[in-house]
């Protein structure tokens, strides 16, 4: 294994050096070269697939080489990149938006899931708490994601049945659905789309965030 | 008060019923079984031969506010007082709650630091066990946090 | 073999601080194993420690002191050169020896 | 250790500004209990068995690493661990201390590079490795890092490791950038140092290997990247493959100027 990798990469480097000259190798050069070194370094394992690099969405792409260039994505390639997102978003089946908030903190607490160490089988945690601050009494939360504290009730969607409530409650599934609808390259994952997230636990999130009962909007 | 020779008939009785739980037998005839399978504070001084139990500013329990894991959770025990026999260190909500006992002799301080798991956030207890029988003890509340994404 | 522990001893103020790293599992008996079987407790029960050849301390441990254990003790009248060693023996009999010198 | 003091103390100010009060009380509490932890790291048990490692006679050929050249000359130790990975003649390419440690064990005690590679974390010679590697690093202490960009493979790998950085796939569109891409963030109570540049002494790429008290496990970088890409919800990434010491390259030249603690003590 180690070998043939060794071979692939000072073939190639070697190709690099003689292509590029004083220079070095261009943008595409290099970008060529990381996907062989991505293919050849990563492997399969337990359920996780080298496919989860190698077939990476238009969205993915597009965010990455931004990244990497330093500048953010023009106006327009974003405003496509979020129509595409906009596009997947599944509506709760039978009309209900709001879930047991009980049920929507355990999912938000867990971060289990879909790692190469977990099981193909179980269902998996939202991640929530990792990047946000959700209900109070939690102190063990991230902050790359803003504070989701009182959500609810400073958006004032006091009940969240009322047709005054209604764009609010939609935006939450959508963004908890798929986060790239609304910010082309959001740090956020689309926890609906990527099937991190079933329907019956997005609606227990959104019932974390609304629900006037929640801990989250006392 | 328990006797050497009480404690030592304690543990070979407990060993071999653990033998034939499975258990790894146990070499040593002065390990305070008794002492180490209690659940509660009060067992576990009882085990070492205390006749009373009393809260006492002269004994010191040092511990962290928040441990940011309850696999490796720093704690000390110390006492000016003269006549301490053996610092016991415990976590009242571990399944069994002595974590160490050091004894004390002329030639130590009565300090002794160490590291502890935490099962959950606990009360945890420096206990003095003093000569005339006493049990002096101190207490501090540490948190234990979910750390990590896996959470 | 049980890897060599790490003591460190320093004279200050009359006395020698000792700090001792153990190099130990220290299972709990209430873990369980992938298969779900629970792991036996395997940990240090007897620590003790002497000063030039002398016992100056010794030590009961349950299974609840933390993975390669840490212990910090003061020896009174202890000097630089002095000798300090430090024995643990663990619930399968097996045992370890090792000696640093006061700085 | 003693560095580890000041460090603490530093972080503690910098939390101290944060506004919200329960988040300071929390943040100053676990800033005391990192500070309980540093004297006595047991990374220096693992220390003492990779200085041990180093000198012993072992493997088919019964030679010691004494004569291992990690990047200024055969046997030198001091000063190596903050100039890797770079390029090595020998083997034509770039590698980082870990790969290197396994090819000279390869090439002087006869033992298959290979072989170690496949050798899961913390089992037989790959933990021979781990101790090997926090020996090195511990005896660059203090001292600032200051990789090499001066060979052509160098700047190629670092323009990769850029690009690996910045590569957001998986399930959850993670990559690195998404937890390391900004200043003063956390996940859950753990900070998060910005890796697009030096995040300080101390900090980042200069804190491993690092004795990781939630398992009582020595984690070298490679098992902190492994793990980053495991919960990332990336595939595996091979030991020593070319993608993880690009990476290491990109965040080790970013690291300049940082002085390293390694073997540090964490969650």
């Amino acid at each position: 294994m180690k070998k043939n990798t060794l071979f692939v990469l000072t073939g190639l480097a070697t190709a690099l050096l003689l292509a590029g000259c004083a220079t070095g190798p261009s943008v595409a050069e290099l970008n060529a070269l990381t996907n062989q070194i991505v293919k050849s370094s990563f492997r399969d394992q337990s359920h996780v697939k080298l496919t989860r690099l190698t077939e990476t969405d238009e969205t993915n792409l597009a965010c990455s080489e931004a990244d990497v260039a330093g500048k953010p994505l023009d106006d327009k390639t974003a405003r496509a990149i979020e129509a595409v997102n906009m596009k997947t978003i599944k509506w709760p089946s039978d009309g209900k938006f709001i879930g047991d908030w009980k049920e929507g903190e355990k999912i938000a607490q867990s971060g289990r899931g879909l790692t190469w160490s977990d099981s193909a089988t179980m269902e998996s945690g939202g991640n929530c708490y990792n990047c946000h601050q959700i209900d109070k009494k939690e102190i063990s939360y991230g902050t790359i994601g803003p504070s989701l504290y009182n959500y609810g009730k400073i958006r004032g969607v006091s009940d969240p049945a009322s047709p005054a409530s209604k764009a609010m409650v939609e935006y939450t599934w959508g963004k908890i659905w798929n986060a790239k609808a609304y910010n082309a390259c959001s740090n956020m994952p689309r926890a609906g789309h990527m099937g991190i997230l079933n329907e019956a636990q997005v609606r227990h999130i959104v019932g974390l965030l609304l629900d006037p009962k929640s801990p989250v909007n006392q | 008060m328990q006797t050497r020779r009480e404690t030592l008939k304690h543990s070979a009785v407990v060993a071999g019923l653990l033998a034939t739980a499975g258990y790894p037998g146990f070499a040593m005839a002065a390990f305070n079984k008794a002492g180490f399978d209690a659940k509660t504070v009060q067992d576990a001084t009882k085990a070492f031969g205390a006749s009373s139990l009393a809260e006492s500013k002269d004994v010191t329990i040092t511990a962290p506010d928040i441990a940011e894991n309850g696999a490796v959770v720093p704690m000390g025990a110390s006492t000016a007082l003269a006549g301490v026999k053996q610092l016991l260190i415990l976590v009242e909500k571990n399944p069994s709650t002595l974590v160490a006992a050091f004894n004390v002799s002329d030639t130590v301080d009565a300090n002794f630091s160490t590291r502890a798991k935490m099962g959950q956030s606990s009360d945890v207890y420096a206990v003095a066990i003093m000569a005339d029988g006493k049990a002096l003890w101190a207490k501090k509340e540490v948190k234990v946090t979910l750390g990590g994404c896996g959470g | 073999m049980a890897d060599p522990m790490r003591i460190r001893a320093q004279a200050a103020g009359g006395k020698a601080t000792v700090r001792v790293l153990m190099s130990h599992e220290m299972e709990s008996g209430q873990r369980k194993d992938a298969a779900g079987k629970t792991v036996p407790a395997w940990f240090i029960q007897e620590v003790t420690a002497t000063l030039n050849g002398k016992q100056v301390l010794s030590a009961e441990w349950g299974p609840a002191v933390a993975k390669n254990p840490f212990m910090q003790f003061s020896i009174k009248s202890a000097k630089a050169g002095d000798k300090v060693a430090v024995t643990w023996k663990d619930n399968k009999g097996e045992t370890r020896t090792d000696e640093a010198t006061v700085s | 250790m003693k560095t580890v003091f000041p460090l603490s103390i530093a972080a503690a100010m910098a939390l101290a500004l944060t506004p919200a009060m329960a988040q300071k009380t929390a943040s100053q509490g676990i800033d005391e209990y990192r500070a309980m932890l540093a004297d006595g790291n047991p990374a220096e048990l693992f220390e003492a068995k990779g200085e041990d490692l180093w000198k012993k006679a072992r493997g088919p050929k019964n030679a010691s690493l004494e004569k291992c050249d990690l990047g200024k000359g055969p046997g030198v130790v001091k000063g190596v661990f903050v100039e890797l990975p770079r390029f090595f003649a020998d083997t034509q390419r770039v590698q980082d201390l870990e790969s290197r440690l396994a090819s000279c064990m390869e090439m002087l005690q006869g033992f298959n590079a290979a072989e170690i590679a496949k050798t899961p974390f913390g089992r037989g010679e790959m933990a021979n490795v781990t101790a090997l590697a926090t020996w090195v690093s511990a005896e660059s202490k203090g001292l600032k890092f200051n990789l090499s960009q001066s060979h052509t493979q160098e700047k190629t790998f670092y323009e990769v490791g850029k690009r690996l950085f910045f590569q957001r796939g998986g399930t959850h569109d993670f990559s690195c950038a998404s937890c390391h891409g900004e200043e003063g963030k956390r996940i859950r109570l753990q900070d998060l140092p910005i890796l697009t540049k030096s995040p300080g002494d101390g900090l980042g790429f200069a804190a491993w290997p690092a004795y990781r008290v939630s398992n009582g496990q020595m984690w070298s970088m490679q098992l902190r990247l492994n793990d980053c890409y495991r919960q990332q919800r990336f595939p595996y990434p091979g030991f020593g493959s070319d993608a993880t010491i690009a990476l290491s390259t990109y965040l080790g030249v970013n690291a300049k100027g940082a002085a390293s603690i390694a073997p540090a003590i964490k969650r």
